[in-house]
């Protein structure tokens, strides 16, 4: 298996760190300056604050090269997982449809949150069950999920929504905390499965995230497996 | 061109001009005779910078020697940018105060958020990874609404720019008293983690390297920043119409990874940060260390606006900017390497062998003045100490005994005290989280840190209470150095060494200067007792407000180490039927406690004892303990005494509670707050052996799971709560404070 | 010179939690008549030059400036000063 | 009724840090005249009073709304649509 984590000017290594313990194989730390993502199974966008999140979180991170690329990965059927400001970045690129408003308490909010996992049969979540309830945290000052009331309705229709929040931190729509793609292949979302990949640390729940990829991966390399 | 509009040196010496830049008659002479002529207003200005108190620490210098930074475990003490420890496998724990109040009384956002910044900067220069920040603040009563202003914004502030960083801000301490209303404190502390042989320094060597100049362009920002902090704020908290220095964490998170790389650049001599009186300090500096002189174009100095003045560019304190020493003929390679992150790097000028710090600006001379001076003969003042008559009044007050009569309501309004109460809603905006290794965030006694691939973890606190150092700066400096260590033992290290936030008000009156003094004698002492080397520290002279000085507040933050893992320890209690013991005898100890503050509104008579042979056997006894697995949780006791530390062991526990029994005096039990005492919780069958290792342990109750705390005394249940009510008092009493309206 | 003062506000139906947090506090100030307050951005592009202003304006916002999600925008142009 | 448009911008020389980022992506975009970007808030309030507005305008600036620290401040009345 060979994952990439794209990086931002402002982004953090958490995502990059930890999934190159949590994952096998490789994974690479892509400069956004790079342009070659052909051969990924499964391409990451980190967390952190992609140029200050100045402007709006995400949105001066789009625009450059790199986005055309993942688009395109992203028509070709490849795994993306975007985790907070990787969220924030797969909406403003059009990748995932909504936009991320200021908390509806407007500070910054860092803490452990109860999320419930709305839909376990996509390639991101098939090791939880539906409904499981994980403990994932949160560390964000722009979280709060908006799209308008037709965009939802489709949202629900598809069972797009993966994850939401058991008390709503921030104000989102329908307490959505992650979000998939249509066609499923594109996973968004705010709380951070990377720090709840340890029990000194306080949660293990990220896990089966991790799992559920190298699980989908396996199933579709049993020969070469 | 524009310096046509500058005093002449004539007019400079007539006009006593160098007052206004903070220099006295006598330095003004100095200067003169040192450079052989009248300084030219750049040079004026270069030099009143440099010899403020902030750079040159030229009233605290003599009362700094007092401390000692000797250790097998110090690196690099007092000198550089920050102090470093050796945390073994050749790794290093770099860390550093630094007080940001005069910005943040004037613009707290900002001046939080550029404190932030500027205590990193120190981190990273040195070639450390920061992964830690933490922060000490002080403000007024929350019930007035400027300070609730400056509470609100000094935490985003915090936030704004070390979230940014992807930093976690893990730990600090919020103490409230009237002193501060006018003048509140805030102090950051940065934590960075070193591979020894990574270690850099500000050094200018090698006759024709390269001066690189990296990072954000220079503004008129907070120009005389330096001086400023140094000078009393005027009545109505307004400055000297110094420029707001505004921060850009952006800029900083990208110089922090650029800098992280080209430290393993061959090219690379020296670096520094421009921090307090920006490109003069780091530049003199770095050539001074070295024994070598340096010149700069001005001209090729970026520059954020138009017009710019030598005068205005050696003095900005415009953020996010770097000075680097650089190999002649490498430049290229350095450019490319910040190229790569977007930064700008330039070259803007050269080490030369001639000891003098030039400057050219549009082919003019603009400053040549010998650097050695500059950064090394500051002038030293031994100013006079006098005991202020308070102290001895207090010395001879009868012990204050506080009369209480209801107990559970005492005990829920000590909770709600905003010192004592819950800082989750401030903490919560704190990213503590990042880099996915804090093992314990904000909310226990020390923020504990695993360092990854090995079987070991950090521990850090910031700790000073204030009030015992009001009442006798002596005692209460050896309790500062105490407290700290305490929190770091209970936590489950061994504490290693300190840095000082000394904040104090004019040392020009004596009785503030003899607070000073006897303050860090006492910190002194007892890091020298207990162990723990002073490596690194910052000085605040001056807060005062309409001539009223803040309580000394010398703030210590401490790290400690964890041997391994399993060490890891937290207040918070785990399970029912688990044995409560106390660490400790109490005495009735009420000066300067929460209870006094609660009842009186005023702290006066003794400060509580502490004996620090006593102080350091149980540290030991206790950590010993921990190390053999003996201990579930412990918790040291601090303001509100046993009552308030047996509820805040129990909040956030899932549905347990504790069963306490006590004889003796019930005011003094439940809410003295004497001295090197702690709280631990035991399985039964350890109880044995927890007894045998820490002598002065008494057995007081048992964990229960009825969710509440009882507490009888004798034949009395004097205090039977839920644990629920009282948490809810706890917690919430800072945020209703902050929205109830005037 | 010619200077864009973009004016950048979030759509109708939107919850502004920032201009509901400003309307929780007026009551601490004498302002009895204010109804509803909406906090938005304030662009201002200083061009080089005068030609295809509001081409490139427009091209900003549609493109960088405004998420058309959740924002709309308007603007005016202004010649510029002695900046 | 009316509507006060608040245009609250960073005073000269203060650090535009949002600015300066934006600025740093221009080149990624077709419009080559844009020399300088400077980011500021947009407070729109809307009144249910004819009443003294100007007056409620400049105490909510001055006590609330704007940091005079950095910023300054214009503002202009309009006449409210149906919103
Ligand atoms: N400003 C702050 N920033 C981050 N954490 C804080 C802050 N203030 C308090 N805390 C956290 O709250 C907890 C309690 O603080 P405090 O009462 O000062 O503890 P102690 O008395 O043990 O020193 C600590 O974990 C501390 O780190
Ligand atoms: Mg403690």
């Amino acid at each position: 298996m060979k994952s990439a984590v794209i990086v931002f000017p402002g982004s953090t290594d958490d995502l990059y760190e930890i999934a190159s313990e949590v994952l096998p194989g490789d994974v690479d730390r892509i400069w956004y300056k790079e342009s070659n993502l052909a051969d990924y199974d499964l391409i990451m966008l980190s967390g952190g604050f992609s140029y200050g999140d100045y402007l709006r979180a995400g949105a001066l991170a789009v625009r450059t090269p790199i986005i055309n690329v993942l688009k395109e990965r992203a028509d070709a059927g490849q795994l993306i997982l975007g985790v907070g400001n990787g969220f924030q970045i797969l909406l403003e690129a059009g990748l995932l449809p909504g936009a991320m408003l200021q908390n509806k308490d407007l500070d910054f909010v860092c803490k452990n949150s109860n999320l419930i996992v709305r839909n376990n049969r996509t390639p991101f979540t098939e090791k939880y069950a539906e409904n499981e309830v994980v403990s994932i945290p949160i560390a964000h000052g722009t979280g709060r999920y908006y799209c308008d009331q037709q965009t939802l309705e489709q949202l629900k229709a598809n069972q797009q929504i993966i994850f939401t929040y058991q008390d709503n931190p921030n104000g989102s729509v329908e307490n959505i905390a992650g979000m998939i793609n249509q066609s499923g292949n594109v996973l968004g979302m705010m709380p951070h499965p990377e720090r709840a990949t340890s029990a000194l640390l306080g949660s293990e729940d990220g896990l089966k995230l991790f799992q559920s990829i190298i699980e989908n991966w396996r199933g579709n390399h049993v020969t070469e497996a | 061109m524009s310096q046509k509009l500058e005093p002449t040196p004539e007019v400079i010496e007539e006009e006593q001009i160098y007052r206004e830049m903070g220099l006295t008659d006598d330095e003004y002479q100095s200067i003169v005779k040192i450079i052989g002529r009248k300084p030219n207003y750049t040079e004026t200005g270069i030099f009143s910078v440099m010899w403020s108190e902030h750079c040159s620490y030229k009233t605290s210098k003599p009362l700094l020697r007092k401390f000692s930074s000797e250790g097998p475990q110090v690196i690099q003490g007092p000198g550089e940018g920050a102090g470093i420890v050796d945390i073994g496998d050749g790794q290093g724990l770099v860390f550093k105060i630094e007080s940001h109040n005069s910005p943040s009384a004037i613009e707290p956002y900002q001046g939080a958020a550029t404190g932030v910044g500027g205590i990193m900067r120190d981190i990273f220069s040195m070639g450390a990874k920061p992964i830690a920040a933490l922060n000490s603040l002080r403000f007024g009563r929350l019930d007035i609404e400027r300070t609730k202003y400056l509470f609100k914004e000094v935490a985003r502030g915090i936030a704004g720019y070390g979230n940014r960083l992807g930093v976690p801000t893990v730990g600090g301490e919020i103490q409230f008293d009237d002193c501060y209303e006018g003048n509140p404190l805030v102090n950051a502390m940065g934590v960075g983690l070193i591979e020894q042989k990574d270690i850099q320094k500000g050094i200018a060597t090698g006759v024709g390297n390269t001066v690189i100049y990296v990072g954000a362009e220079t503004g008129r920002d907070g120009i005389h920043g330096a001086t400023f902090s140094s000078v009393e704020l005027a009545e109505d908290g307004t400055g000297q119409g110094s420029d707001i220095q505004a921060g850009d964490p952006f800029v900083e998170k990208l110089l922090i990874d650029a800098c992280l790389e080209v430290i393993h650049s061959d090219a690379l001599i020296g670096m520094q940060d421009m921090g307090a009186a920006g490109l003069t300090s780091s530049a003199s500096e770095m050539a001074s260390k070295a024994g070598m002189g340096m010149e700069l174009n001005l001209n090729l100095v970026p520059q954020r606006e138009a017009n710019m003045t030598a005068y205005e560019m050696m003095l900005s304190e415009s953020q996010e900017r770097m000075l680097l020493v650089v190999k002649q003929g490498h430049e290229q390679e350095i450019y490319d390497l910040f190229e790569k992150y977007d930064l700008k790097a330039v070259a803007i000028g050269k080490v030369t062998d001639d000891q003098q710090f030039r400057l050219v600006h549009n082919g003019e001379i603009v400053c040549d003045i010998p650097v050695d001076p500059l950064a090394e003969d500051a002038p030293v003042y031994y100013k006079e100490a006098k005991e202020p008559e308070y102290y001895q009044e207090f010395q001879a007050l009868p012990n204050y005994y506080p009369e209480v009569t209801d107990y559970e309501r005492t005990l829920i309004e000590l909770l709600q005290q905003p010192t004592i109460a819950s800082k989750e809603s401030v903490y919560q905006q704190f990213d503590s989280m990042a880099q996915v290794n804090t093992v314990v965030g904000p909310g226990s006694d020390a923020a504990v840190l695993r360092i990854r691939g090995f079987d070991k973890a950090i521990a850090l606190t910031t700790d000073c209470n204030s009030r015992y150092i009001y009442l006798d700066p002596e005692v209460g400096g050896q309790i500062a150095v105490a407290e700290a260590a305490r929190n770091i033992v209970a936590s489950g290290a061994k504490p290693l060494a300190l840095t000082d936030g000394l904040n104090f008000g004019n040392p020009d009156k004596p009785e503030t200067y003899w607070a000073m003094e006897k303050s860090v004698a006492g910190m002194a002492k007892a890091s020298v007792a207990l162990n723990t080397p002073v490596v690194s520290g910052n000085v605040s002279l001056y807060n005062e407000k309409a001539g009223t000085p803040i309580f000394p507040t010398p703030i210590v933050g401490m790290v400690g180490l964890h041997r391994s893992l399993t060490d890891i320890t937290t207040l918070s209690f785990k399970q029912a039927e688990d044995v409560i013991l106390l660490i400790g005898k109490t005495k009735a100890e009420f000066g300067g406690s929460e209870l006094q503050n609660l009842l009186e509104a005023n702290y006066f008579g003794k400060a509580p004892s502490i004996d620090l042979a006593i102080e350091k056997q149980r540290q030991e006894q206790l950590l010993t303990a921990i190390q053999s697995g003996f201990v579930r949780s412990a918790h040291d006791l601090s303001e509100g005494g046993l009552a308030v530390a047996l509820a805040e062991s129990l909040f956030g526990t899932d549905q347990l509670g504790a069963d306490v029994k006590l004889v003796g005096d019930v005011t003094t039990l439940l809410f003295s707050e004497t001295q090197s005492r702690y709280l631990v919780t035991v399985a039964p069958d350890q109880v044995e052996a927890f007894l045998q290792t820490v002598a002065e342990a008494t057995i007081i109750g048992h964990v229960t799971n009825r969710e509440k705390l009882e507490i009888t005394v004798g034949e009395n249940t004097v205090i039977n709560q839920s644990i629920a009510q009282l948490e809810k008092a706890w917690k919430g009493a800072i945020p209703c404070l902050l929205n109830s309206k005037v | 010179m010619i200077k864009a003062v973009v004016e950048i506000s979030l759509k109708q139906g939107v919850l502004d939690a920032q201009g509901k947090a400003i309307e929780e506090v007026l009551d601490q100030y004498d302002v009895d008549g204010v109804e509803r307050i909406r906090v938005g951005k304030l662009v201002e592009l200083s061009f080089a030059t005068d030609e295809n202003i509001e081409e490139q304006v427009e091209a900003l916002c549609d493109q960088l400036l405004v998420n058309h999600e959740m924002e709309e925008y308007s603007y005016r142009l202004e010649e510029r000063g002695d900046e």
